[in-house]
């Protein structure tokens, strides 16, 4: 399968289906049964096996002709994390039945891996799943939980047996968010407003159909999920000045009488980081598209939080007397984040959750370090003892 | 010089800190910050009738405690380590300190006495983000038929029933007191980034004031510098409440079957914040040890600077370092936060600073 | 924009490398360094002669190897991955570059056959520490009885057998070819920081010279622009090797009965370097893709300014986690210290090149 | 024993032993019999008990009189490490035959902890004392150690069973550094010159009345030693600008032309955080002197290093063209070190030093969050194991 004869796949089926004069949702069925909704997936899932590169071919073809998207930041979670884990470990029963929603964007997937004493530790998670007949009785917190509220679909990370040492007590489920025994609570966040959720689960109810690989392998599916969503994150090409740099360097340009030597050298200095780091997910990209992606990828969201911090922290220095304002702390659920649609006490605020949030700056650099400098292993004092028996 | 504290500053502080811990708990503070009254204006009375903290440096034969800035800067700690919602740098230091600057007889006298028993609250109508050593503001003018003008970013104006304002007349620039109850004065509170200590907004138009008799411009400045010097003590107490805190909650917190606190990475983080936090203080003590000395601006303007860096970087260490419960709005870490971001701002930057200080020790710019 | 290494540019690497591997080890260059020739002539001429790094991006036409500056960077990044004291930044970077800005007939095109081979090794007569778009020096004179005049801390002239001095004459700025070997120049090497790229000091007292037709303005411009570029390159060479070292030895040194390498702290400090060294490296190949083209200026800036800040910090974290032995003189840690600071200085350093990137890319600064 | 008594002593002493008439030595033998050399030791060992502060009040009058004084930063370790050991530890004769001539200078004293395989771990040394007759052979080498090609005497930790965990395999000794046994090598610094020597012990001998302390107590000896050493350190007061900021600020003063706004921020910045620092040693001071001393002193030596870096990697850039010269890279063996007496490249190589030498960064940093903030060790590897099967 090369470029052109995907393109012109793509164009018999616009063809067939004219964007222009067709329900939204049934075009996007349509565009899924027709193996164009993501190429590199196995036919009959919505593609046909082929590289993942060729995907943009599909794109451009179905932009110009006009064609409905399937809003793809609102289904991130389902996209980016729980298809790849569907398709990896799941049964041909659940591939059928949730990947084509899932695409579509009918069925919204929330994360349930985080606990409030499973965060940095998500192999310690402590929600308990029981087995009972046929299923399963899910009991526990889970918490920074985005999209819970509009999901339909949960991927659950479980303890089934507290026994054994924490990564090989644990199961993946699918769980019902509209299982009674489910309740989401927003939670808010320094910024005032609540991008996320805390999830109370009550003896709420599995049925083993909707488990994702076996039992006790929970922690390796969870895997697949968390790889997934580091290569979501920090993915997509900007162009110059485009993420909060931009911001900042708009702010500066519009407040001459604010401006100092020292903010000077520190905006000139973000800058020139902002925009290294720019340059270094180009390279990045360029890697990918020639099949070598270099390890500099994973400290790419480290930089990013740092940078994000100090040039909103800057900012907020830099605007002085405004800086002492807020533009809203009423609670508020956004869909999206978007820095550049609120102030600067706001991306202060706010940036300061991209150090936390997707892996912590701390555990990337044991990542970093580990994995990619090839630096040995603290010495572990949680891995061959019983769950049950950790301190916490 | 004297960098520690004394017998009596201790006794002070354990009052101070005694009440607060009794009254001004978090999750009672965030209760009140987004409330029509953010100010706790019942424990200010406390705080100001029976501890006495609101007239501290205002000497004994005008009614006050006739303790020096080294007392206003340990209740200053105090308050940076709770945070609590009180108008003490709006009313006790700023509005205080202006006043001790003219000739403290009739309304300023009278003045002076109903703040030192928390019966009034004053602001002093300048923006929190004054510099010292700013020009008079010219911002309000005084016409016959009264004042007229604006202020922006009022630090504890919306608790204030009388504003001391500085404004240009046609005999030049003076303090006046003007009381907040009437027509022509509109105080309008600010969405504030910090919501302990939240701003307000000013306006007057044909407020009726009386005009204080002394050197309004010497008033102004003193009081600024005072304020610059004694606000790196509560930023002094805000960080070592972070630094306190972390280091608590990283003893308490487990994660890979270990309790936090024991990694490595973080300790050193933490011992870092603990290095800084020692030269913040000693600069912190030192500013308030120098207030009305030779070495005043010299001490407030380095202390600032340093104090409002390394309060901005506890707070965000303490963030970060809870991890997700930090982000939470129902944890207090943010108002720590928030707070040492206003602070930062608060009578300047500390790169604006250091640039007013480098000429004061021989440190000339590019030329 | 091409961010990556092609494979001729792989292919140039490793013979580059493996020359420096078998002739540049670290005891040969320590023990180099305090001698009377602290340049490694035979090896320049072997990697000018055999490899032919000495003239990759002149022309074809011009009997170089018609590369561009990117390859220059490659081995740019080797150099400062093994800081081998050879004058490569002095010969075919500043030099050559200056030469192929003027008409590259008769002495130029002479000049630039005699350095591609190696058979002569030449210096451009500015100093080290000049900024891209300097004014045209002004320390030379050319008179009717010769040049007259001096300049410091030229990189690489105590190698040199020629020199390619900017002088002004009575037609205006030139740009002179001067032969080393006479009684009117009088080279004085320096005592340098760094010891494997030894500055001099050059005095010309009635030197003959060949002034070169030509734009001696933009000639001297572009290389002194090209040489910004490029010595990001070397600079990120130099990082990744204080990296890459320190790596090694802290898997392999044990304290407290673990690898030191297994401490959390030393880890976070080296994962911060790895993501330092990723921003630095797309900057320099960034910064050598775009020599000559519309953004090389911006690119040229951003990618020096960033480089010298990760080299040096690099550098000084490979002495501080090697310990002891990093302090000590037979460990090659300092080596790589010194070129790191010296190349912060050269060509502006970082604060003084941001300022100059400000305007270009419409940051202005305060009125 | 109050300050007058001591003053009247002092001024008794004098009118019997009139400096301007005296042999210098004879003079500091005769100071030190009448226990005024250090007051607060014992009587017949140079002092007589009284209260440490009090020596303040001899030395003012015996500089008043013009009295020579022992040279103290010459014979810093004898008086700073080994002399509080010795009285701590030593016997009776280890005393009388020690303290005096350690006092006067005619004796010097090095101290040999540091091995090339155990830095910041002290304790892991492996230098080996085997017992032969009434005495020990050591053989071993020791780095990093100062004044051993003038000293007379060293204080060794060495290992005297492999076979215990290491921190309780290790004995205190005094070496006799004319020892055949005892070769001494300078060891050259990245500035060029050599303040430190490396020392090899090849079966150097040591009568076990030389012994400090009982065999297998060296660990603990070792501990009053460092203790000593970190009080030594950083407790002398300075004038404003007095360090390394003052050399730093006259540069600054003396070349306008070099001056760029970036570097003025950071130099005031420099200069605020020395200034600070100075006070808190000030305030440390006057902790000390109402007899509480704050924790504060441990961040101490931390600041004072990062600060000198900072400050001479700050004035190099500031020099820019100078910048790239060095003075002198010639041999020296510098009796003491002095950042103000050499330049600009030389004080930024010498203070990378700071973060080495009494105890690296690191491990400061380990003490200070674990000794004064309390947190929790890391998990330990080293302490219950033998020490010959420790990896290494």
């Amino acid at each position: 399968m090369n470029a052109e004869t995907l393109r012109e796949r793509a164009r018999e089926f616009l063809s067939k289906n004219d964007p222009s004069g067709m329900d939204r949702l049934d075009f996007l069925r349509a565009r899924f049964d027709a193996g164009l909704a993501w190429v590199h997936f196995p036919e009959g899932l919505g593609g046909f096996g082929a590289a993942r590169e060729l995907q943009t071919v599909v794109e451009a073809e179905l932009e110009a002709a006009g064609a409905p998207d399937n809003d793809p930041r609102r289904i991130g979670i389902g996209l980016g994390m729980a298809a790849p884990t569907i398709l990896a470990f799941g049964t041909d029963e659940q591939k059928q039945r949730l990947l084509r929603p899932l695409w579509t964007g009918e069925e919204v997937w929330c994360q349930l891996f985080s606990e409030p004493g499973a965060g940095s530790d998500l192999a310690a998670a402590g929600t308990r799943a029981v087995r009972e007949g046929d299923g399963w009785r899910v009991t526990g917190q889970k918490v920074w939980t985005s999209s819970a509220h509009t999901a339909r679909w949960g991927i659950l990370l479980a303890r089934t047996d507290p026994d054994l040492p924490k990564h090989a007590g644990l199961s993946y489920f699918v769980l019902d968010m509209t299982d009674p025994g489910v309740e989401v609570r927003p939670l808010r966040q320094i910024t005032g407003e609540a991008e996320f959720n805390e999830v109370f689960m009550t003896q709420a109810w599995v049925p083993d159909s909707n488990r994702l690989g076996e039992v006790g392998e929970g922690w390796r599916v969870a895997q697949t999920t968390l790889m997934n969503e580091r290569i979501a994150i920090g993915g997509r090409p900007t162009p110059r000045e485009g993420g909060m740099v931009g911001a900042v360097a708009g702010t500066w340009r519009a407040n001459p009488d604010r401006r100092t030597p020292e903010l000077h050298d520190r905006l000139v200095d973000l800058w020139v980081r902002a925009e290294a780091l720019r340059l270094a997910g180009i390279r990045l990209r360029q890697q990918l598209a020639v099949g070598s992606p270099g390890p500099e990828g994973s400290a790419m969201k480290l930089t990013f939080a740092r940078l994000a911090q100090e040039l909103s922290g800057f900012e907020v220095e830099l605007l002085a007397e405004d800086g002492l304002r807020y533009d809203d702390w009423t609670l508020r659920r956004p869909d999206l984040v978007d820095f550049n649609g609120r102030e600067a006490g706001y991306r202060y605020l706010r940036a300061k959750g991209n150090s936390i949030e997707g892996g912590t700056s701390e555990v990337l650099r044991n990542i970093i370090a580990e994995r990619v400098l090839g630096l040995p292993a603290e010495p572990r004092v949680d891995t061959k003892v019983p769950w049950k028996d950790l301190p916490r | 010089m004297n960098l520690l504290y004394s017998d009596i500053e201790d006794q002070l502080r354990s009052s101070v800190r005694d009440l607060l811990t009794a009254r001004a708990q978090p999750s009672a503070i965030l209760a009140r910050c987004e409330s029509e009254q953010p100010h706790d204006l019942e424990l200010w009375r406390t705080l100001a009738g029976e501890v006495g903290v609101s007239a501290l440096h205002v000497p004994e034969e005008l009614g006050g405690q006739g303790a020096s800035a080294r007392e206003v800067a340990v209740v200053l700690e105090e308050l940076g380590r709770s945070v609590a919602p009180v108008p003490f740098l709006g009313s006790a230091v700023l509005a205080t300190t202006a006043l001790l600057g003219v000739e403290p007889t009739g309304p300023a006298r009278e003045l002076l006495d109903a703040l030192g028993t928390g019966g009034s609250v004053a602001a002093l109508a300048i923006s929190l983000a004054t510099m010292p050593g700013s020009p008079f503001p010219s911002g309000v003018e005084a016409t016959g038929d009264g004042l007229r003008g604006a202020v922006r970013a009022v630090a504890d104006a919306a608790a204030a029933d009388v504003l001391v304002v500085p404004a240009v007349g046609p005999d030049g620039p003076a303090l006046h007191v003007v009381p907040v109850a009437q027509a022509g004065v509109v105080v309008t509170p600010a969405v504030s980034l910090d919501l302990t200590r939240p701003i307000a907004d000013i306006s007057f138009d044909g407020a009726t004031s009386t005009p204080l008799p002394g050197a309004a411009e010497s008033a102004l400045d003193s009081a600024l510098w005072t304020a610059t010097a004694l606000l790196a003590s509560e930023q002094v107490g805000l960080a070592e409440w972070c630094l306190t805190t972390t280091v608590a909650y990283l003893k308490d917190r487990h994660q890979f079957g270990r309790p936090v606190g024991s990694f490595q990475a973080l300790k050193h983080r933490l011992a870092d914040l603990f290095g800084e936090l020692a030269l913040a203080r000693a600069s912190a003590r030192h500013a308030a040890d120098s207030v009305g000395g030779e070495d005043a601006r010299v001490s407030a303007l380095l202390a600032n600077s340093l104090c409002s860096e390394v309060a901005v970087h506890a707070a965000e260490e303490c963030v970060q370092l809870h991890g997700g419960i930090g982000m939470t709005w129902e944890h207090p870490a943010h108002l720590y936060l928030k707070r040492a971001k206003a602070d930062q701002i608060a009578l300047g930057t500390p790169g604006r600073l250091r640039a007013l200080l480098a000429p004061l020790v021989d440190l000339p710019g590019p030329r």
